[in-house]
């Protein structure tokens, strides 16, 4: 499989957020093309990850797992970042939709990046010999999951929607804390997990395939984190217009924060 | 304890006050509070004193584990402590509405949380300072070799539980289930201070052959540049209106 | 935290036997950790559009 | 206006401390120091102050040093500083089930403690892989995924590189 057809698939999906940001008229079917492409990447990019990718030299099939786990760990930092950054300017501009932008980021975030961690654990079993052990890179995971329950569980717990935003914000930036030294923990520091690989140290069809389910579920994440947001922002509408009349579970957080 | 503001200044001066003198007030009120009713500090004591109680209970009469755990109990007891120590110094200023007072003062919310940090830091300093003896009774630990590096870890590492700690106790303090709200927003994210003070705390009980106390330390004093630069800059947006 | 849950019986097929000398273990966990991923996908998908606004709601409450 | 230029120039100041203490943490050579795990070259190094703790031991299996008892149950191995045979060796003795990836020339990191009997004890070892990810080239034999040491005769010789 050549390389060139995973980065057609990333720039369109890329492409296409680009015309969901720019034009708003848009909105109402991108997210759906997006949708399409990013359940059909990922169908084919797990047949390509199961079936196609040959086995491993070192790891023989069980590196299959990389395929799944490498883009989901991704995918959680590029939310988490996305988070961090409309948490710096909803203190700028207090806007609320912003504030559910975070909501929306940081929710899809923490999903991504427990299912991430959850297969770096299945996958470390029989390479590692062991489900979990406290490297830099995997306490700093670890940390990562449990300040953005404290996160999510914090905008349960204030009903004013104002002060909800500007107190996720602040929580939102000092969390963010933890997410370079998480990505630079295995540089910096002798670890367990390897250090990121890249294109240079796989083979072109592997990069490919990686890249392939890299793209299939960044579409995906688009659209969780849009559909997360226009939740989000109803919520917003509906404590405005009525704030007395809100009943105690809204704001709903998933069951991931438990 | 407005009036003790007052009295310092504000009331007698033209110009807005300076914001270290600011925050050195609010520190001076917070203490007189303390030395008033003396109840915190008592409750602390008590408090930490029994968390390592329970450890030792739970672990049974194994000295040579208990030895072996002791800068990890310590941390934890400290920790624990801190929770009470936070949700304390707010809930005074939530009572009767002294924060709106403080704010119309008018007071900087940064020297607001000056002073409550550094307030907060002393109160778990000394209350580390008393649990030293505990810990080397029940644990069999010794502590005289490193006496001065042991206190250079238990102030970096208060320091590093005061900043954050300060700014999630005023966030928690104004929301619903406050007692739960602050041990988890604040656990987490103290868990690399936490780790590197119990590290720095071992190698000074239980010696340092490869010289990385120096290291240890550094890394609680580059958690506690982020911690206080963060908290700093961010706290004025926590108590706004 | 829905997913660790149902997954330890899947966990528990993965453990390792004893006196085989290496852990072994290839395809079972390569399906696990996919499985997993799909699992995941349609359930938060899911979730999403239970929670979904629906143009009924806000009516409703106005 | 005057202020509130005065205030920016506090909240950045407070930012710039907050990025010194990451710069610091990134740059300030800590990882030399603040190891996950000590090299045979390392512990050796400590002399007497390696005794005793629980400490982890990472480096390269040497070729040729891995001996199992008859039941599979036990092993004992030498583990190199790095990929060069004569670099510091320590030896270890485990009681354990290695994943499939054990073998000779493999980067593992094992948990446990030295005595002076000079053996490391462990009962936790991991094996640390590789970030390369390619098929066998031509002539490379690929491993024999799946079996087990009670079906061949030992773990499958790996080229030491």
């Amino acid at each position: 499989m050549p390389t060139w057809t995973s980065y057609v698939l990333l720039l369109a999906v890329l492409g296409l957020f680009g015309v969901h940001l720019a034009v708003p008229a848009t909105r109402a079917w991108v997210w759906k093309v997006l949708a399409v492409l990013g359940v059909g990447g990922v169908v084919s990019g797990s047949y390509l990850a199961l079936a196609v990718a040959p086995a491993d030299h070192e790891m023989g099939d069980v590196y299959r797992i990389m395929f799944a786990h490498v883009p989901e760990v991704w995918m959680a930092l590029l939310a988490l970042c996305v988070n961090f950054g409309a948490s710096v300017a909803f203190l700028f501009r207090k806007d609320l939709s912003l504030d559910a932008l975070s909501e929306a980021c940081a929710e899809v975030g923490l999903f991504f990046g427990t299912i991430g961690v959850l297969l770096g654990a299945i996958w470390g079993r029989p390479t590692w010999g062991v489900w979990w052990d406290w490297d830099p890179r995997l306490t700093t995971a670890a940390i990562m999951l449990v300040v953005y329950s404290g996160y999510l569980a914090l905008r349960k717990f204030v009903d004013d929607p104002e002060k909800r935003a500007t107190w996720s914000a602040v929580v939102g930036i000092i969390a963010a804390s933890d997410l370079p030294i998480l990505w630079f923990s295995v540089r910096w520091w002798r670890s367990l997990h390897q250090r990121q690989s890249g294109a240079g140290k796989m083979d072109p069809t592997i990069w490919s395939i990686l890249m392939w389910n890299t793209a299939a579920l960044m579409a995906l994440t688009i659209v969780f984190a849009y559909q997360r947001y226009r939740i989000a922002q109803a919520t917003r509408a509906r404590e405005v217009a009525l704030p007395s009349a809100l009943p105690p579970d809204s704001g709903d957080v998933p069951s991931e924060a438990a | 304890m407005i009036d003790a503001s007052a009295e310092r200044g504000i009331a007698f001066r033209p110009q807005p006050i300076g914001l270290f003198h600011s925050a050195a007030i609010v520190f001076w009120k917070d203490l007189l509070i303390e030395w008033r009713t003396r109840a915190r500090l008592n409750a602390l004591i008590f408090f930490a004193v029994a968390t390592l109680l329970l450890f030792s209970f739970a672990l049974g009469p194994d000295t040579a584990l208990l030895r072996q755990n002791a800068a990890g109990y310590l941390w934890l007891g400290i920790l624990f402590a801190s929770v009470l120590s936070l949700g304390e110094s707010f809930r005074v200023e939530t009572e009767n509405s002294s924060m709106d007072g403080l704010k119309l003062a008018p007071v900087d919310a940064r020297a607001v949380f000056l002073g409550k940090a550094v307030g907060n830091g002393p109160m778990l300093f000394a209350l580390s300072f008393v649990l030293l003896p505990i810990l080397v009774a029940l644990y069999d630990v010794s502590i005289a070799g490193g006496l001065a590096a042991l206190v250079g870890v238990l102030a970096l590492g208060c320091a590093a539980i005061t900043a954050p700690g300060t700014i999630y106790a005023a966030i928690a303090s104004n929301a619903r289930a406050r007692d739960v709200l602050l041990p988890l927003l604040l656990f987490p994210l103290l868990v690399p201070a936490l780790l590197a003070s119990v590290k720095a705390s071992a190698l000074v009980l239980q010696g340092d052959p490869m010289h990385q106390l120096g290291s240890w330390l550094g890394l609680l004093a580059g958690f506690n540049l982020i911690y206080w630069g963060l908290g700093f800059t961010l706290f004025p947006r926590v108590v706004e209106d | 935290m829905t997913a660790p849950t149902f997954l330890i019986p899947l966990l528990w097929a993965a453990e390792l036997k004893p006196g085989e000398g290496l852990i072994v273990g290839g395809w079972e966990f390569v399906w696990a950790a996919w499985g997993v991923t799909w699992a995941a996908l349609a359930l938060y998908a899911l979730s999403l559009w239970l929670r979904r606004e629906t143009s009924e709601t806000p009516k409703e409450l106005r | 206006m005057k202020a509130s230029s005065r205030n920016l120039l506090i909240a950045v100041a407070a930012l710039a401390i907050a990025g010194a203490g990451l710069a610091y943490i990134a740059f300030g050579n800590l990882g030399e120091n603040l190891v996950y795990y000590w090299s045979p070259s390392e512990m050796l190094a400590h002399g007497d102050a390696a005794y005793g703790p629980t400490i982890r031991l990472g480096g390269v299996v040497k070729p040729g040093s891995i001996e199992w008892n008859a039941g599979h149950t036990a092993l004992s191995f030498e583990i190199n500083d790095n990929h060069e045979i004569e670099s510091p060796a320590v030896k270890v003795a485990a009681s354990l089930t290695p994943p499939q990836m054990f073998r000779e020339g493999i980067g593992v990191v094992v948990e446990g403690t030295f005595d002076k009997s000079k053996v490391f004890k462990t009962n936790r070892l991991m094996v640390n892989h590789s970030n390369e990810y390619r098929p066998p080239k031509p002539g490379e034999k690929p491993k024999n995924w799946g079996a087990t040491l009670s079906d061949s005769s030992g773990p499958t010789p790996g080229k030491a590189k």
